[in-house]
């Protein structure tokens, strides 16, 4: 049976994903958070899944939506929040911004602007573990878009060349931003793509955190034992539109619907209390926990101080 | 005349361009079902389909060389790089095949392929999206480079990148797309390779381009309110650059300030100082000032953004330093 | 049987290319031809396979080894080698070199100095074809080692998803410089990467002229019907190192050997000889032939002016 | 002291750098086996083992991705993009990542990244291995571009760069690689961000670097004798540029100059130029001159190529109009 603790850690974090993401669009309608978010709601089980597959010593690359990787990778609400408006207190020290959550320290590499821009460097610290003999894994998100980026398939090819210990993630949510997989990539089994590489690959429900958990597990356990790399396709949604402004002309309402009724959330949550792991009380508390948390971290940020104009120049040269 | 924003006004060039020539076609990230992610696609899709209006995959460097591939075999492509952040994937291709590919075949073939894109900082959107990298542009001879700063010249300077039989990379800037100026109903063109003088003055020449125009007129109002006449001179094209017109400027005012977005060092300022340097050096009266970007990578916070650029009191404070 | 024409033609063809590149050899050798060159010996069977299946209004798409490509693309001998001598009577006035061998007018949208650069390129020409609803092809050639290029993966995804006529040939020879496909690509049968595209892929012994030539017609047929692009895998080898000064510590001599043996213009003009198509003495004569017009353009191009100083500054703009 | 190649000297360095810390290693297209296109790493790779010394696919992108990714993780790679013109396939990578990374970050992380490169014209080889692209390097802040011209500072500063806690783009040039020159035996660094002064002189500076810094020397020789007394300037570091020495070099002649490989337009020269102009304009008793590449692609052709670029004899051209 389950593990309780498990259960919780899963359950809570996707729901701070939720919350912080819905928070983040409340702050941008509000001009409190300015420039553009892409947010994670809707594709939790994903990070949370993977993520709570490694240990705290391994590590992860990010994308444009990084919120949920950050969250998930021992991200602090508050530094978190605090970057996403800019401030001194921000994880980057309001430097980088939602688009550029990192946190080395934490093994979180770094979210990225740059669609398939983090792919080539979760390879290299594959590589670095590789030569350094220590038995860490790296785990690689990336959007199906980014399956179409050249430097994609340079890199799957000397993951598996090298048999680095680099797990790559795909998060299918089936557009990159309005441009569906049908019209952007020639095949729809997105793991064909690792067949170019002899990578072993799979698909797997990403809307279904304890799916994405077991299988990123295996694969992470045979990258730690040499096994070499692999390639993951984790079917999801993403429920807000790409950016702020997005009619989201490109996707029906029914299709939305659709995914809504899979929420990893709730489903998880029924689960769990129908398993008798956790009760619906026990769900509402953890929920309300959340909700606390998020507005300290909200309260934080906005309470804040703006980085001083000197700022504009340190942190470029080691 | 009629008021219409950047935005539209470009939006008007490419309507206008597909409709006349059959040859021309558009293509990029989500530039069809979605409209460009600025808008500056809208609507064209619905009209001229997918044939004409191509939505592609994420591949930056193979969208630059489909274009290329079409245009040496009969067609105009326009194609759309979404940020100027993203041109470095797509450099190899535009660098040394689209600009190269005529030279090196002895002048015999032509490569007419208009790449759009937009750069420029204000949104607050971070490191990646932010930045301005025209300088690597006019430093590739076989390109021309055009980055008009209101919508009139938007339109008439896209419609002439269009019909160009050279490659053209077309700047737009994000935070442009809103403004509105006047323009014509009636079709026209703006010459490539122009200058303009935005506004005339006496003391003093603003050299500049693209959003900076904006910021330096501001600046010229209030400078104009000090007793202090600046003529503001938009480039429209830094390459090929208006060596005549800046020349002009210079041999009137006598003194000089650059204002560019881009970062300074080895940015578009340094190589329009030059220019002066080399064809009007006798006719200055004092060194040349650049008001130009911060060296750092764009921050994200709006704090440190808006220092990270010019901005019109710091180009009144460059124009008081150079009159002294 | 086999139409003696076309026996003609392709033996013709190989020995031209293999006397043309023996004679760049020695010139190199000789300082008469300045700077590097890329030399298609050993490779012949592809080049003029693949080429003598295309009509003269279908187009290419050639690489840094190009001189094949372009001789089978109608070349005009003279003006390739006054082009790779850098004079101005160059099929690109001296201003191209051997990298970049080229002649649209023929249908030759050039040879390439950036290994993958014209891949993008020649699915673009596909595009215009599509678009303009002639029935024309494109061939595009490229190494083993382009292969691992991300503008391959990118264009071989477009073409796939848009049915664009082109054929991708890739020559596998082996070795991208010195570094062997083992050492380079994840999976040995290139002919797999591919499968990432749901393209139709099959592999050719590139040393066998008429075996080119046959899964190139099919290839060619189908893109010409409107099925679309397809990857051909042939199979060959470079008999010179990959530049002047190559020790090709990287091969063994037996290697070489084995595959010296299975030289293509030898081997079909066996073949054409056993099968009464063509006599030794025809094959002699021919080989006298284009020994005499390899001669002929190596001396008109010896003889040719070198461009005039002015010239530096014209065909930048149209 | 001894005398050894450009390319020895280079070899060294790599070697002894490989040597003295585990967490250096080089990784590039045909570095191991084949010792590099250039020979640079001639038998490292049978020293140290593929482990060490890597030979990679022919993916520029993925190379340099590769290097940011292991240093950020504790390493010191040496990556090798072969040529200078293929910098453009791993620019988004190199201008995205590896420069902006640390201050994206906030400070919290490092890029101790050297990217070691060669480029310049000189072996007819064509418009797609000739280009001297340092220009873009410069304006991309979060990088350090370095280019030595002779044995000793190619070896003193491959090390420095190696060592830097920084992203370094170190460009070699072609034409250098079997120049010989006095090189230390013992242990030694060469500081980046130091110019030099190569020849002292009275009359006129030469500002230069690289392989132009030969030709520029080339040139005050023969100005010596008609009694021109030049001093020639080696920047060795482009970016940061030492502004100090450029300064002094100035207020000692008043004339300036600069010697560039590259494009005119848009190229280094032109940030070298206003750096004058905006620290020592009043220095100045004439207007500065570059002598800089022709703004084409280079062309194959050997007559034609020798023209694209500067040589001695333009240079003391140049010298004697700016002493007019
Ligand atoms: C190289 C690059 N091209 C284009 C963009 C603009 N852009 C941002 S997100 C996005 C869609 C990405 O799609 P996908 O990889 O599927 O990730 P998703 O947004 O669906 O999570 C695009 C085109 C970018 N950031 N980087
Ligand atoms: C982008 C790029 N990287 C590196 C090189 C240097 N280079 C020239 S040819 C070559 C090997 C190419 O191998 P392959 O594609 O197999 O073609 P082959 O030479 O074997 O015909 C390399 C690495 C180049 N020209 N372009
Ligand atoms: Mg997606
Ligand atoms: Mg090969």
């Amino acid at each position: 049976m389950m593990d309780k603790t498990l259960a919780v850690q899963l359950l809570k974090q996707m729901m701070e994903i939720r919350q912080f993401e819905d928070k983040i669009m409340e702050l941008l309608a509000k001009n409190v958070a300015e420039g553009g978010s892409h947010l994670y709601a809707g594709m939790e089980a994903v990070a949370v899944g993977a993520i709570s597959a490694l240990r705290t010593d391994d590590y992860i690359t990010s994308t444009h939506r990084g919120h949920g990787h950050a969250i998930a990778k021992d991200g602090d609400l508050k530094a978190l929040m605090a970057e996403i408006l800019g401030r001194k207190t921000g994880v980057c020290k309001g430097k980088g911004g939602s688009l550029h959550l990192a946190d080395v320290s934490k093994g979180n590499l770094g979210a990225n602007g740059v669609v398939g821009g983090s792919i080539g460097l979760a390879t290299g610290a594959g590589l670095s573990i590789k030569m350094k003999k220590t038995d860490q894994v790296v785990l690689c998100f990336f959007g199906d878009g980014a399956t179409n980026q050249g430097i994609f398939y340079e890199s799957l090819n000397i993951a598996s060349l090298w048999q680095l210990p680099v797990i790559y993630i795909c998060e299918n949510n089936f557009y990159g931003m309005s441009v569906s997989v049908k019209r952007a990539s020639a095949v729809q089994d997105l793991s064909k793509k690792a067949l170019a590489f002899d990578m072993p690959a799979e698909t797997v429900d990403g809307m279904d955190v304890l799916a994405v958990r077991e299988s990123v597990s295996r694969r992470v356990n045979q990258a730690r034992s040499g096994q070499g790399p692999s390639f993951i396709v984790a079917n999801t949604y993403r429920y807000y539109g790409h950016s702020r402004s997005d009619p989201r002309v490109y996707r029906t309402r029914e299709e939305e619907k659709f995914w809504r009724e899979r929420d990893p959330i709730p489903n998880f949550s029924r689960k769990m209390i129908e398993q008798g792991i956790l009760s619906q009380e026990e769900v509402t508390q953890l929920e309300e926990q959340v909700k606390q948390a998020i507005e300290e971290a909200t309260e934080y940020a906005i309470d804040s101080p703006w980085p001083e104009p000197e700022e504009l120049y340190t942190d470029l040269y080691a | 005349m009629r008021e219409i924003t950047y935005r539209q006004a470009l939006n008007e060039a490419l309507d206008e361009e597909l409709t006349r020539d059959r040859a021309v076609f558009v293509a990029g990230e989500d530039v069809a079902i979605y409209g460009g992610a600025y808008g500056v696609t809208a609507d064209l899709w619905k009209k001229y389909g997918d044939d004409r209006v191509k939505d592609t995959p994420i591949s930056e460097s193979a969208i630059v060389g489909l274009g290329i591939g079409a245009a040496l075999t009969g067609l105009r492509p326009v194609v759309e790089i979404m940020y100027i952040d993203f041109i470095p994937l797509a450099l190899e291709q535009i660098n040394n095949q689209a600009a190269k590919i005529r030279y090196m075949f002895g002048g015999k073939c032509k490569v007419p392929l208009t790449i759009r894109t937009e750069g420029g900082a204000g949104r607050t959107l971070g490191a990646h999206h932010s930045q301005s990298l025209e300088a690597w542009l006019i430093h590739i001879p076989g390109l021309k480079v055009v980055m008009p700063a209101t919508p009139a010249d938007a339109k008439g300077l896209l419609k002439s990148s269009i019909r160009d039989d050279n490659p053209v990379v077309f700047i737009e800037h994000k935070m442009l797309y809103n403004t509105k100026g006047p323009v014509p109903e009636e079709e026209y063109l703006v010459p490539i390779g122009r200058a303009e003088v935005k506004k005339p003055g006496r003391d003093v020449s603003i050299i500049t381009y693209s959003r900076m125009l904006l910021f330096s007129l501001e600046a010229a109002v209030s400078l104009e309110k000090e007793g202090i006449s600046a003529e503001v001179v938009d480039l429209r094209t830094l390459l090929p650059m208006d060596v005549e017109s800046i020349v002009k400027t210079v041999k009137k005012t006598h003194r000089v300030v650059i204002v560019e977005e881009d970062c300074k060092t080895g940015g578009t300022g340094a190589e329009i100082g030059m220019t002066i340097m080399e064809n009007a050096f006798d006719e200055l009266d004092a060194p040349i000032k650049r008001v130009a970007g911060a060296d750092v990578p764009m921050p994200k916070s709006p704090v440190l953004e808006r220092l990270a650029i010019p901005d019109p009191e710091r180009i009144c404070q460059a124009v008081k330093e150079v009159l002294r």
